[in-house]
């Protein structure tokens, strides 16, 4: 029978530290934003299992190669890519205290969101007409929840924009604003991550 | 301890009495006692840890506590590499045997898989419905509600499926039991080798009537089966759109019924009236 | 990782990027989607490969993302992002093959049969 | 499930030195949730009916066509509810346990009941969301008329049982490891001893958690899968038990050479450790897909995971609710009337689930609401006999609670450390102040406490205190979570002006709580001092009039500096 022994302490050591320090708070609320964006994969991978299980079940109706047209798509998806890439450059503008360049970069990157939000609607418009609505079969309703749940975090992105651009007309480029913006980033390019999976398995695979 | 004693010595007199209420452990069939054999066994393996720890507990328990001075005490023993590499061993090995049996039976009683026998393999369709079992003979051309019959020692293929809510179809005393659903179609292959009257029943909650949904599985000889069939034939019911639609109704406790002559493709439609006939072909 | 409560770093796990390297992101995932959807557009290739270079492409291009635009490296700052991150990947791929796996087992045993 | 995340809440920030959780709001957020989602399925009774299809609502049979009435319909909109705001705590503790633990407090050194709630709130992390979509999925199929998990138009019922078990599983080792933490802290307490195995008990857990990702099929192995994916989930969930043996032999050799007093947080472990590993028998014997196929949906299954959940889960609880009550509230349960219900529980649970074992044999399916055959009817009533004495246990319990309160100066805890117990939680006075600590500890060993008693460093009152950064209180959380059970209930019965009006509300509710400033303020040094002053005089009364207490106890507590073998 092995003894563990346990080192006395130090002298001097009292069971409490010497100097309280000050918490890093953005630290705790970036992780945490960032834990809650991997439970966010989570929740599109169940919808992305979903659609490839129910990706035959047409039940005898209108299949992805009768309406998916890939110019259109290909027009959505440079909208998303251009705009992660301006929500960079919002982000080195609030890094250099820019308020300017930050408000112009976030308003482009907001247009392409709007931009691209819009023709997602136009999509599912056209598709409904054509006698492709939600309740049309399962694979419908698995493709209006994928895309349109991607839609809807886009749109959440969108509003939370503004409410950030508010934030910062009010106090200026502060450093709770600066991790409120940094959290949105990550929020951001999260979309065109699932974006591009999104364009990958739904729509070059539904028609190919 | 006692009552786990008494629990397994109560195991055993049933097993060695071989009453007729155990389902489980009164099998009719090559399948049923198959898995009455896998549940003997894995049960007696697993004793090899559950035993161990019962008597610790009880022993650790006496022996150290508080009053009793004597024992030895050791505050800061904390680890052993002796009895970690024991209690890491033990339960991998037991694992381990067990995998190798679990890997095995999955494969020789997976319920797709056709019995061997030099009987030819007779079907029975089987239809859950709220809240009643349709039995339909393509062969003879005949279906039941609510009774079926098999000749015994010749392998049985049930086509499962549901014109409803999930419900699951289950003889104990033949074996494995199989989940009916709705545009599909599953299969369990089954045998009897003793003659007898099973109960049948369905083991998945499907609403209110669940509880009445029961069945009465006939195990025959092949001339008293022959019988059966001539006498359901003599019966003047057909199973056409009206008495099917009637059947659709629902119903709780519902009485045993025969019908003598049915389309034979009434399964493939039931289904069919689910998936679309796309995936008929 | 025992400390990690004790650095104080103003903005937590998040790095800074430069416009360089935002562009050369832009770059990247710019030409690894022009080639998957020309592949699909123009047609005609074997469908085998055509699979593979889109799976490819996307996942390269989610590495472009997580590189450029989100900066994921290996500091010790982000070991619990990245940490998190790549088991988030495997358990992404567990639930979603898994679930693939199993129902094309069952859609295969019970729809086809007949 | 709320039983723990409450325990979690009181303990967790106290075992790791911590003076709150990281998020406070999403704590009071979630927590408000979770109410509110009781309160929905609580409102089913009362209003429109319960739902009546089974713990998981299998579709077809709740979807429209089967199911029209709004039970379902509740059931969806409070679980959804209530899981959100499980998914926010779990962010939360994970957060607080990874960033706010006490310098020093190598991961290797946090508490087995830290470790435990670190892996549960993993699995929240990764479960919830696939709740969160299978029942939103079925929302959509109910209200919009989507064909996800219909009959018909290629929807597909068998999706909705993979993914619904996907978190299904996962969900009952949310529930199980934070007990098995427990256990551990008891077991070690109450031997007087430092836990044996911590490494292995750590990656044990660690392994239980990334196994419960790989074994949910187990629970639909009849639906027809075929051979090779059922022997996969199979022999995936018999390995399972490994990890899990191990942790109950690290038990027992804690107890091995201790000196083990039988509180009566320590007689739960005990009954546990008997009626969970018949539980985990039976489990090895229904994860053998061939003898699965003929007890699945038995009584034997009800009578298995009973065994786990009460014998395992429940009885956890039930110690850490004992074991922590006093850190809670100041004073201890009565432990007569402790044992009285532990004993009861014991013997009711035996005589309850033991027959449906055997009926389980005889081929009794679950869920019947009648049944005509006489040869069960022994077994039933013998089975009806234990509940009888489990709903006796419950009364003892609550009697228990009634009379500790009534006669608590009898019980009280002054030093705030009544058991003698070996981590950090118990440094700080009962109830703990609302800052937790006044100074943050310093961590050199994993059962901190007992190596600050061990060197005489415990209960010193420090020389000096510095201010302390705390959140204030917000009403948002529960606005909030109060509008969105408004939402839901306007969900079940149609009534979308409520839906849209709370819908705005809560987001209102939102940005002004994220507009408003001063979330924080200090507490100051002279209120510190009065609070510790007035601890360390308790303190200093107890130990010297050993009335109160077994006086071993103030000896070993006081210390002898470095004096005893290290």
């Amino acid at each position: 029978m092995n003894q563990m022994s346990i080192p006395s302490p130090e002298p001097g050591y009292t069971g409490y530290v010497d100097k309280e320090h000050h918490h890093d708070m953005a630290g705790d609320t970036l992780l945490g934003f960032w834990i809650y964006i991997m439970s966010d994969c989570i929740l599109f991978a169940t919808l992305f299992a979903t659609y490839a299980v129910l990706s035959t079940s047409f039940a005898g109706g209108l299949t992805p190669t009768d309406l998916f047209d890939l110019e259109f798509v290909a027009v959505e998806t440079a909208l998303l890519l251009f705009s992660s890439f301006t929500f960079g450059m919002a982000m080195l503008g609030a890094q250099q205290q820019r308020m300017a360049q930050l408000l112009l970069w976030l308003g482009i990157t907001f247009a392409l969101g709007g931009g691209f939000l819009a023709m997602e609607l136009y999509e599912f418009y056209h598709f409904s007409h054509e006698g492709a609505g939600p309740t049309t079969s399962a694979y419908w309703s698995a493709f209006y929840a994928l895309v349109g749940t991607h839609g809807l975090h886009v749109f959440a992105g969108m509003c939370w924009m503004i409410v950030l651009v508010v934030h910062m007309l009010k106090d200026g480029i502060s450093s709770t604003n600066f991790t409120r913006l940094s959290c949105l980033s990550l929020f951001w390019h999260f979309l065109d991550i699932i974006w591009i999976c999104v364009f990958s398995m739904v729509y070059l695979m539904g028609v190919m | 301890m006692i009552k786990a004693c008494s629990r397994i010595a109560l195991l055993l007199s049933l097993l060695l009495l071989g009453g007729c209420d155990y389902l489980l452990f009164d099998p009719k069939g090559p399948i049923a006692q198959e898995q009455m054999w896998l549940i003997i066994v894995s049960f007696a393996v697993m004793l090899i840890v559950v035993i161990p720890v019962f008597f610790m507990t009880f022993l650790f328990s006496i022996k150290y506590r508080d009053k009793e001075s004597t024992a030895e005490y050791l505050p800061d023993w904390e680890h052993s590499n002796k009895i970690e590499a024991v209690v890491w061993t033990v339960p991998l090995l037991i694992i381990l045997v067990l995998g190798v049996i679990t890997y095995k039976t999955s494969f020789s009683l997976d319920p797709r898989q056709a019995l061997n026998s030099d009987q030819p393999t007779m079907r029975i369709q089987v239809v859950a419905m709220d809240w009643k079992w349709l039995f339909i003979y393509p062969e003879q051309e005949i279906a039941t509600v609510n009774e079926f019959a098999m000749p015994i020692n010749q392998p049985v293929e049930f086509l499962v499926t549901s014109d409803t809510v999930m419900n699951s179809f289950f003889v104990p005393q033949l074996g494995s039991m199989i989940y009916a659903m709705a545009g599909m179609e599953n299969q369990l292959n089954l045998l009897a080798d003793q003659p007898g009257e099973f109960r049948g029943l369905s083991a998945n909650y499907s609403g209110f009537g669940f509880s009445g949904m029961k069945f009465k599985a006939l195990a025959k000889t092949n001339s008293e089966f022959t019988d059966w069939v001539d006498q359901v034939k003599a019966r003047p019911r057909v199973l056409d759109a009206d008495a099917f639609e009637q059947l659709s109704i629902k119903t709780k406790d519902h009485p045993v019924e025969y019908f003598s002559s049915v389309h034979p493709l009434l399964f493939n439609r039931i289904i069919e009236k689910y998936t679309g006939v796309q995936n008929g072909q | 990782m025992a400390t990690q409560n004790q650095t104080v770093t103003t903005h937590g796990g998040a790095a800074h990027g430069s416009a360089r390297e935002y562009l050369w992101g832009l770059f990247w995932s710019v030409l690894l989607t022009v080639v998957p959807f020309a592949m699909v557009m123009v047609g005609g290739f074997d469908t085998g490969l055509t699979l593979a270079v889109i799976l490819l492409c996307a996942v390269a291009q989610v590495f472009v993302q997580l590189v450029f635009f989100l900066h994921m490296n290996n500091s010790s700052e982000q070991t619990w992002n990245t940490v998190s991150a790549v088991f988030i990947v495997l358990i992404v791929a567990i639930v979603v093959l898994g679930s693939i796996w199993i129902m094309n087992h069952l859609n295969h045993n019970m729809l086809m049969g007949h | 499930m709320p039983l723990i995340v409450g325990l979690m809440n009181l303990v967790v920030p106290l075992q790791i030195g911590a003076r709150d959780v990281a998020f406070p709001f999403l704590n009071s957020l979630s927590f408000w949730l979770f109410v509110v989602g009781a309160m929905l399925v609580n409102a089913s009774l009362f209003v429109g009916e319960f739902a009546a299809t089974g713990w998981l609502a299998y579709p077809p049979l709740s979807g429209l066509e089967y199911s029209p009435w709004v039970g379902v319909d509740y059931w969806l909109w409070a679980l959804q509810i209530s899981g959100i705001g499980t998914l926010l705590s779990g962010v939360n503790f994970f957060v607080t346990i990874i960033r706010m633990r006490a310098p020093g407090m190598t991961l290797m050194k946090m508490p087995v009941f830290t470790w435990t709630s670190l892996c549960a709130n993993v699995l929240i992390i990764l479960a919830f969301p696939i709740l969160t979509v299978t029942i939103t999925l079925l929302t959509l199929d109910r209200y919009l008329g989507t064909a996800f998990f219909t009959n018909d138009l290629g929807g597909n019922q068998m999706m909705y049982v993979n993914l619904i078990w996907a978190w299904g599983h996962p969900e009952v080792y949310i529930l199980i490891l934070p007990a098995f933490g427990i256990f551990s802290e008891v077991t070690a307490t109450f031997s007087r001893k430092r836990l044996f195995g911590y490494t292995s008990l750590v990656y044990a857990t660690a392994c239980i958690m990334f196994l419960s990702f790989i074994v949910w099929l187990h629970h639909f192995f009849t639906m027809g899968a075929g051979a090779s994916v059922n022997a996969f989930f199979g022999i995936a969930t018999m390995i399972i038990s490994i990890p899990t043996g191990v942790k109950i032999f690290n038990w027992l050799f804690t107890m091995y050479k201790g000196r083990v007093r039988f509180d009566s947080p320590m007689w739960w472990t005990a009954a546990f450790l008997i009626t969970f590993t018949i539980g985990g028998m039976t489990g090895v014997m229904l994860a053998i897909p061939a003898a699965n196929f003929v007890l699945h949906n038995s009584l034997f299954l009800v009578a298995h995971f009973h065994n786990v959940i009460i014998g395992g889960a429940l009885f956890g609880y039930f110690a850490g609710l004992t074991y922590w009550f006093p850190k809670a509230t100041g004073f201890k349960l009565d432990e007569t009337l402790g044992k009285w219900a532990c004993a009861l529980w014991t013997v009711g649970f035996f005589l309850a689930f033991m027959p449906l074992y055997v009926l389980g044999f005889m081929g009794m399916t679950r869920r019947l609401n009648y049944y005509d055959n006489p040869v069960w009817n022994d077994w039933l009533l013998v089975s009806g006999f234990g509940a009888l004495v489990v709903l006796l246990a419950i009364c003892v319990q609550f009697y228990q609670i009634f009379a500790s309160i009534r006669d608590r100066n009898k019980n009280l805890d002054l030093t705030g450390d009544p058991w003698d117990a070996r981590t950090l939680e118990w440094s700080t006075s009962s109830p703990p102040p609302f800052y937790n600590f006044a100074r943050t500890p310093d961590v050199r060993d994993r059962d901190q406490f007992d190596y600050l008693k061990r060197h005489g460093l415990a209960f010193k009152q420090p020389e000096q205190y510095s201010r302390i950064h705390m959140p204030k209180n917000t009403w948002a959380g529960i606005v909030i979570a109060v509008f969105s059970g408004v939402m839901g209930f306007g969900f079940v019965w149609h009534i979308w002006w409520m839906v849209i009006a709370s819908t705005l509300a809560m987001l209102v509710a939102l940005l002004v709580y994220n507009f408003q400033k001063s979330k924080d303020y200090y507490v100051e040094v002279e209120e510190i001092e009065a609070i510790e002053d007035a601890h360390f005089a308790r303190v200093e009364a107890a130990m010297t009039s050993s009335k109160n207490e077994r006086s071993e106890y103030s000896v070993r507590r006081r210390g002898t500096p470095l004096s005893m073998p290290a």
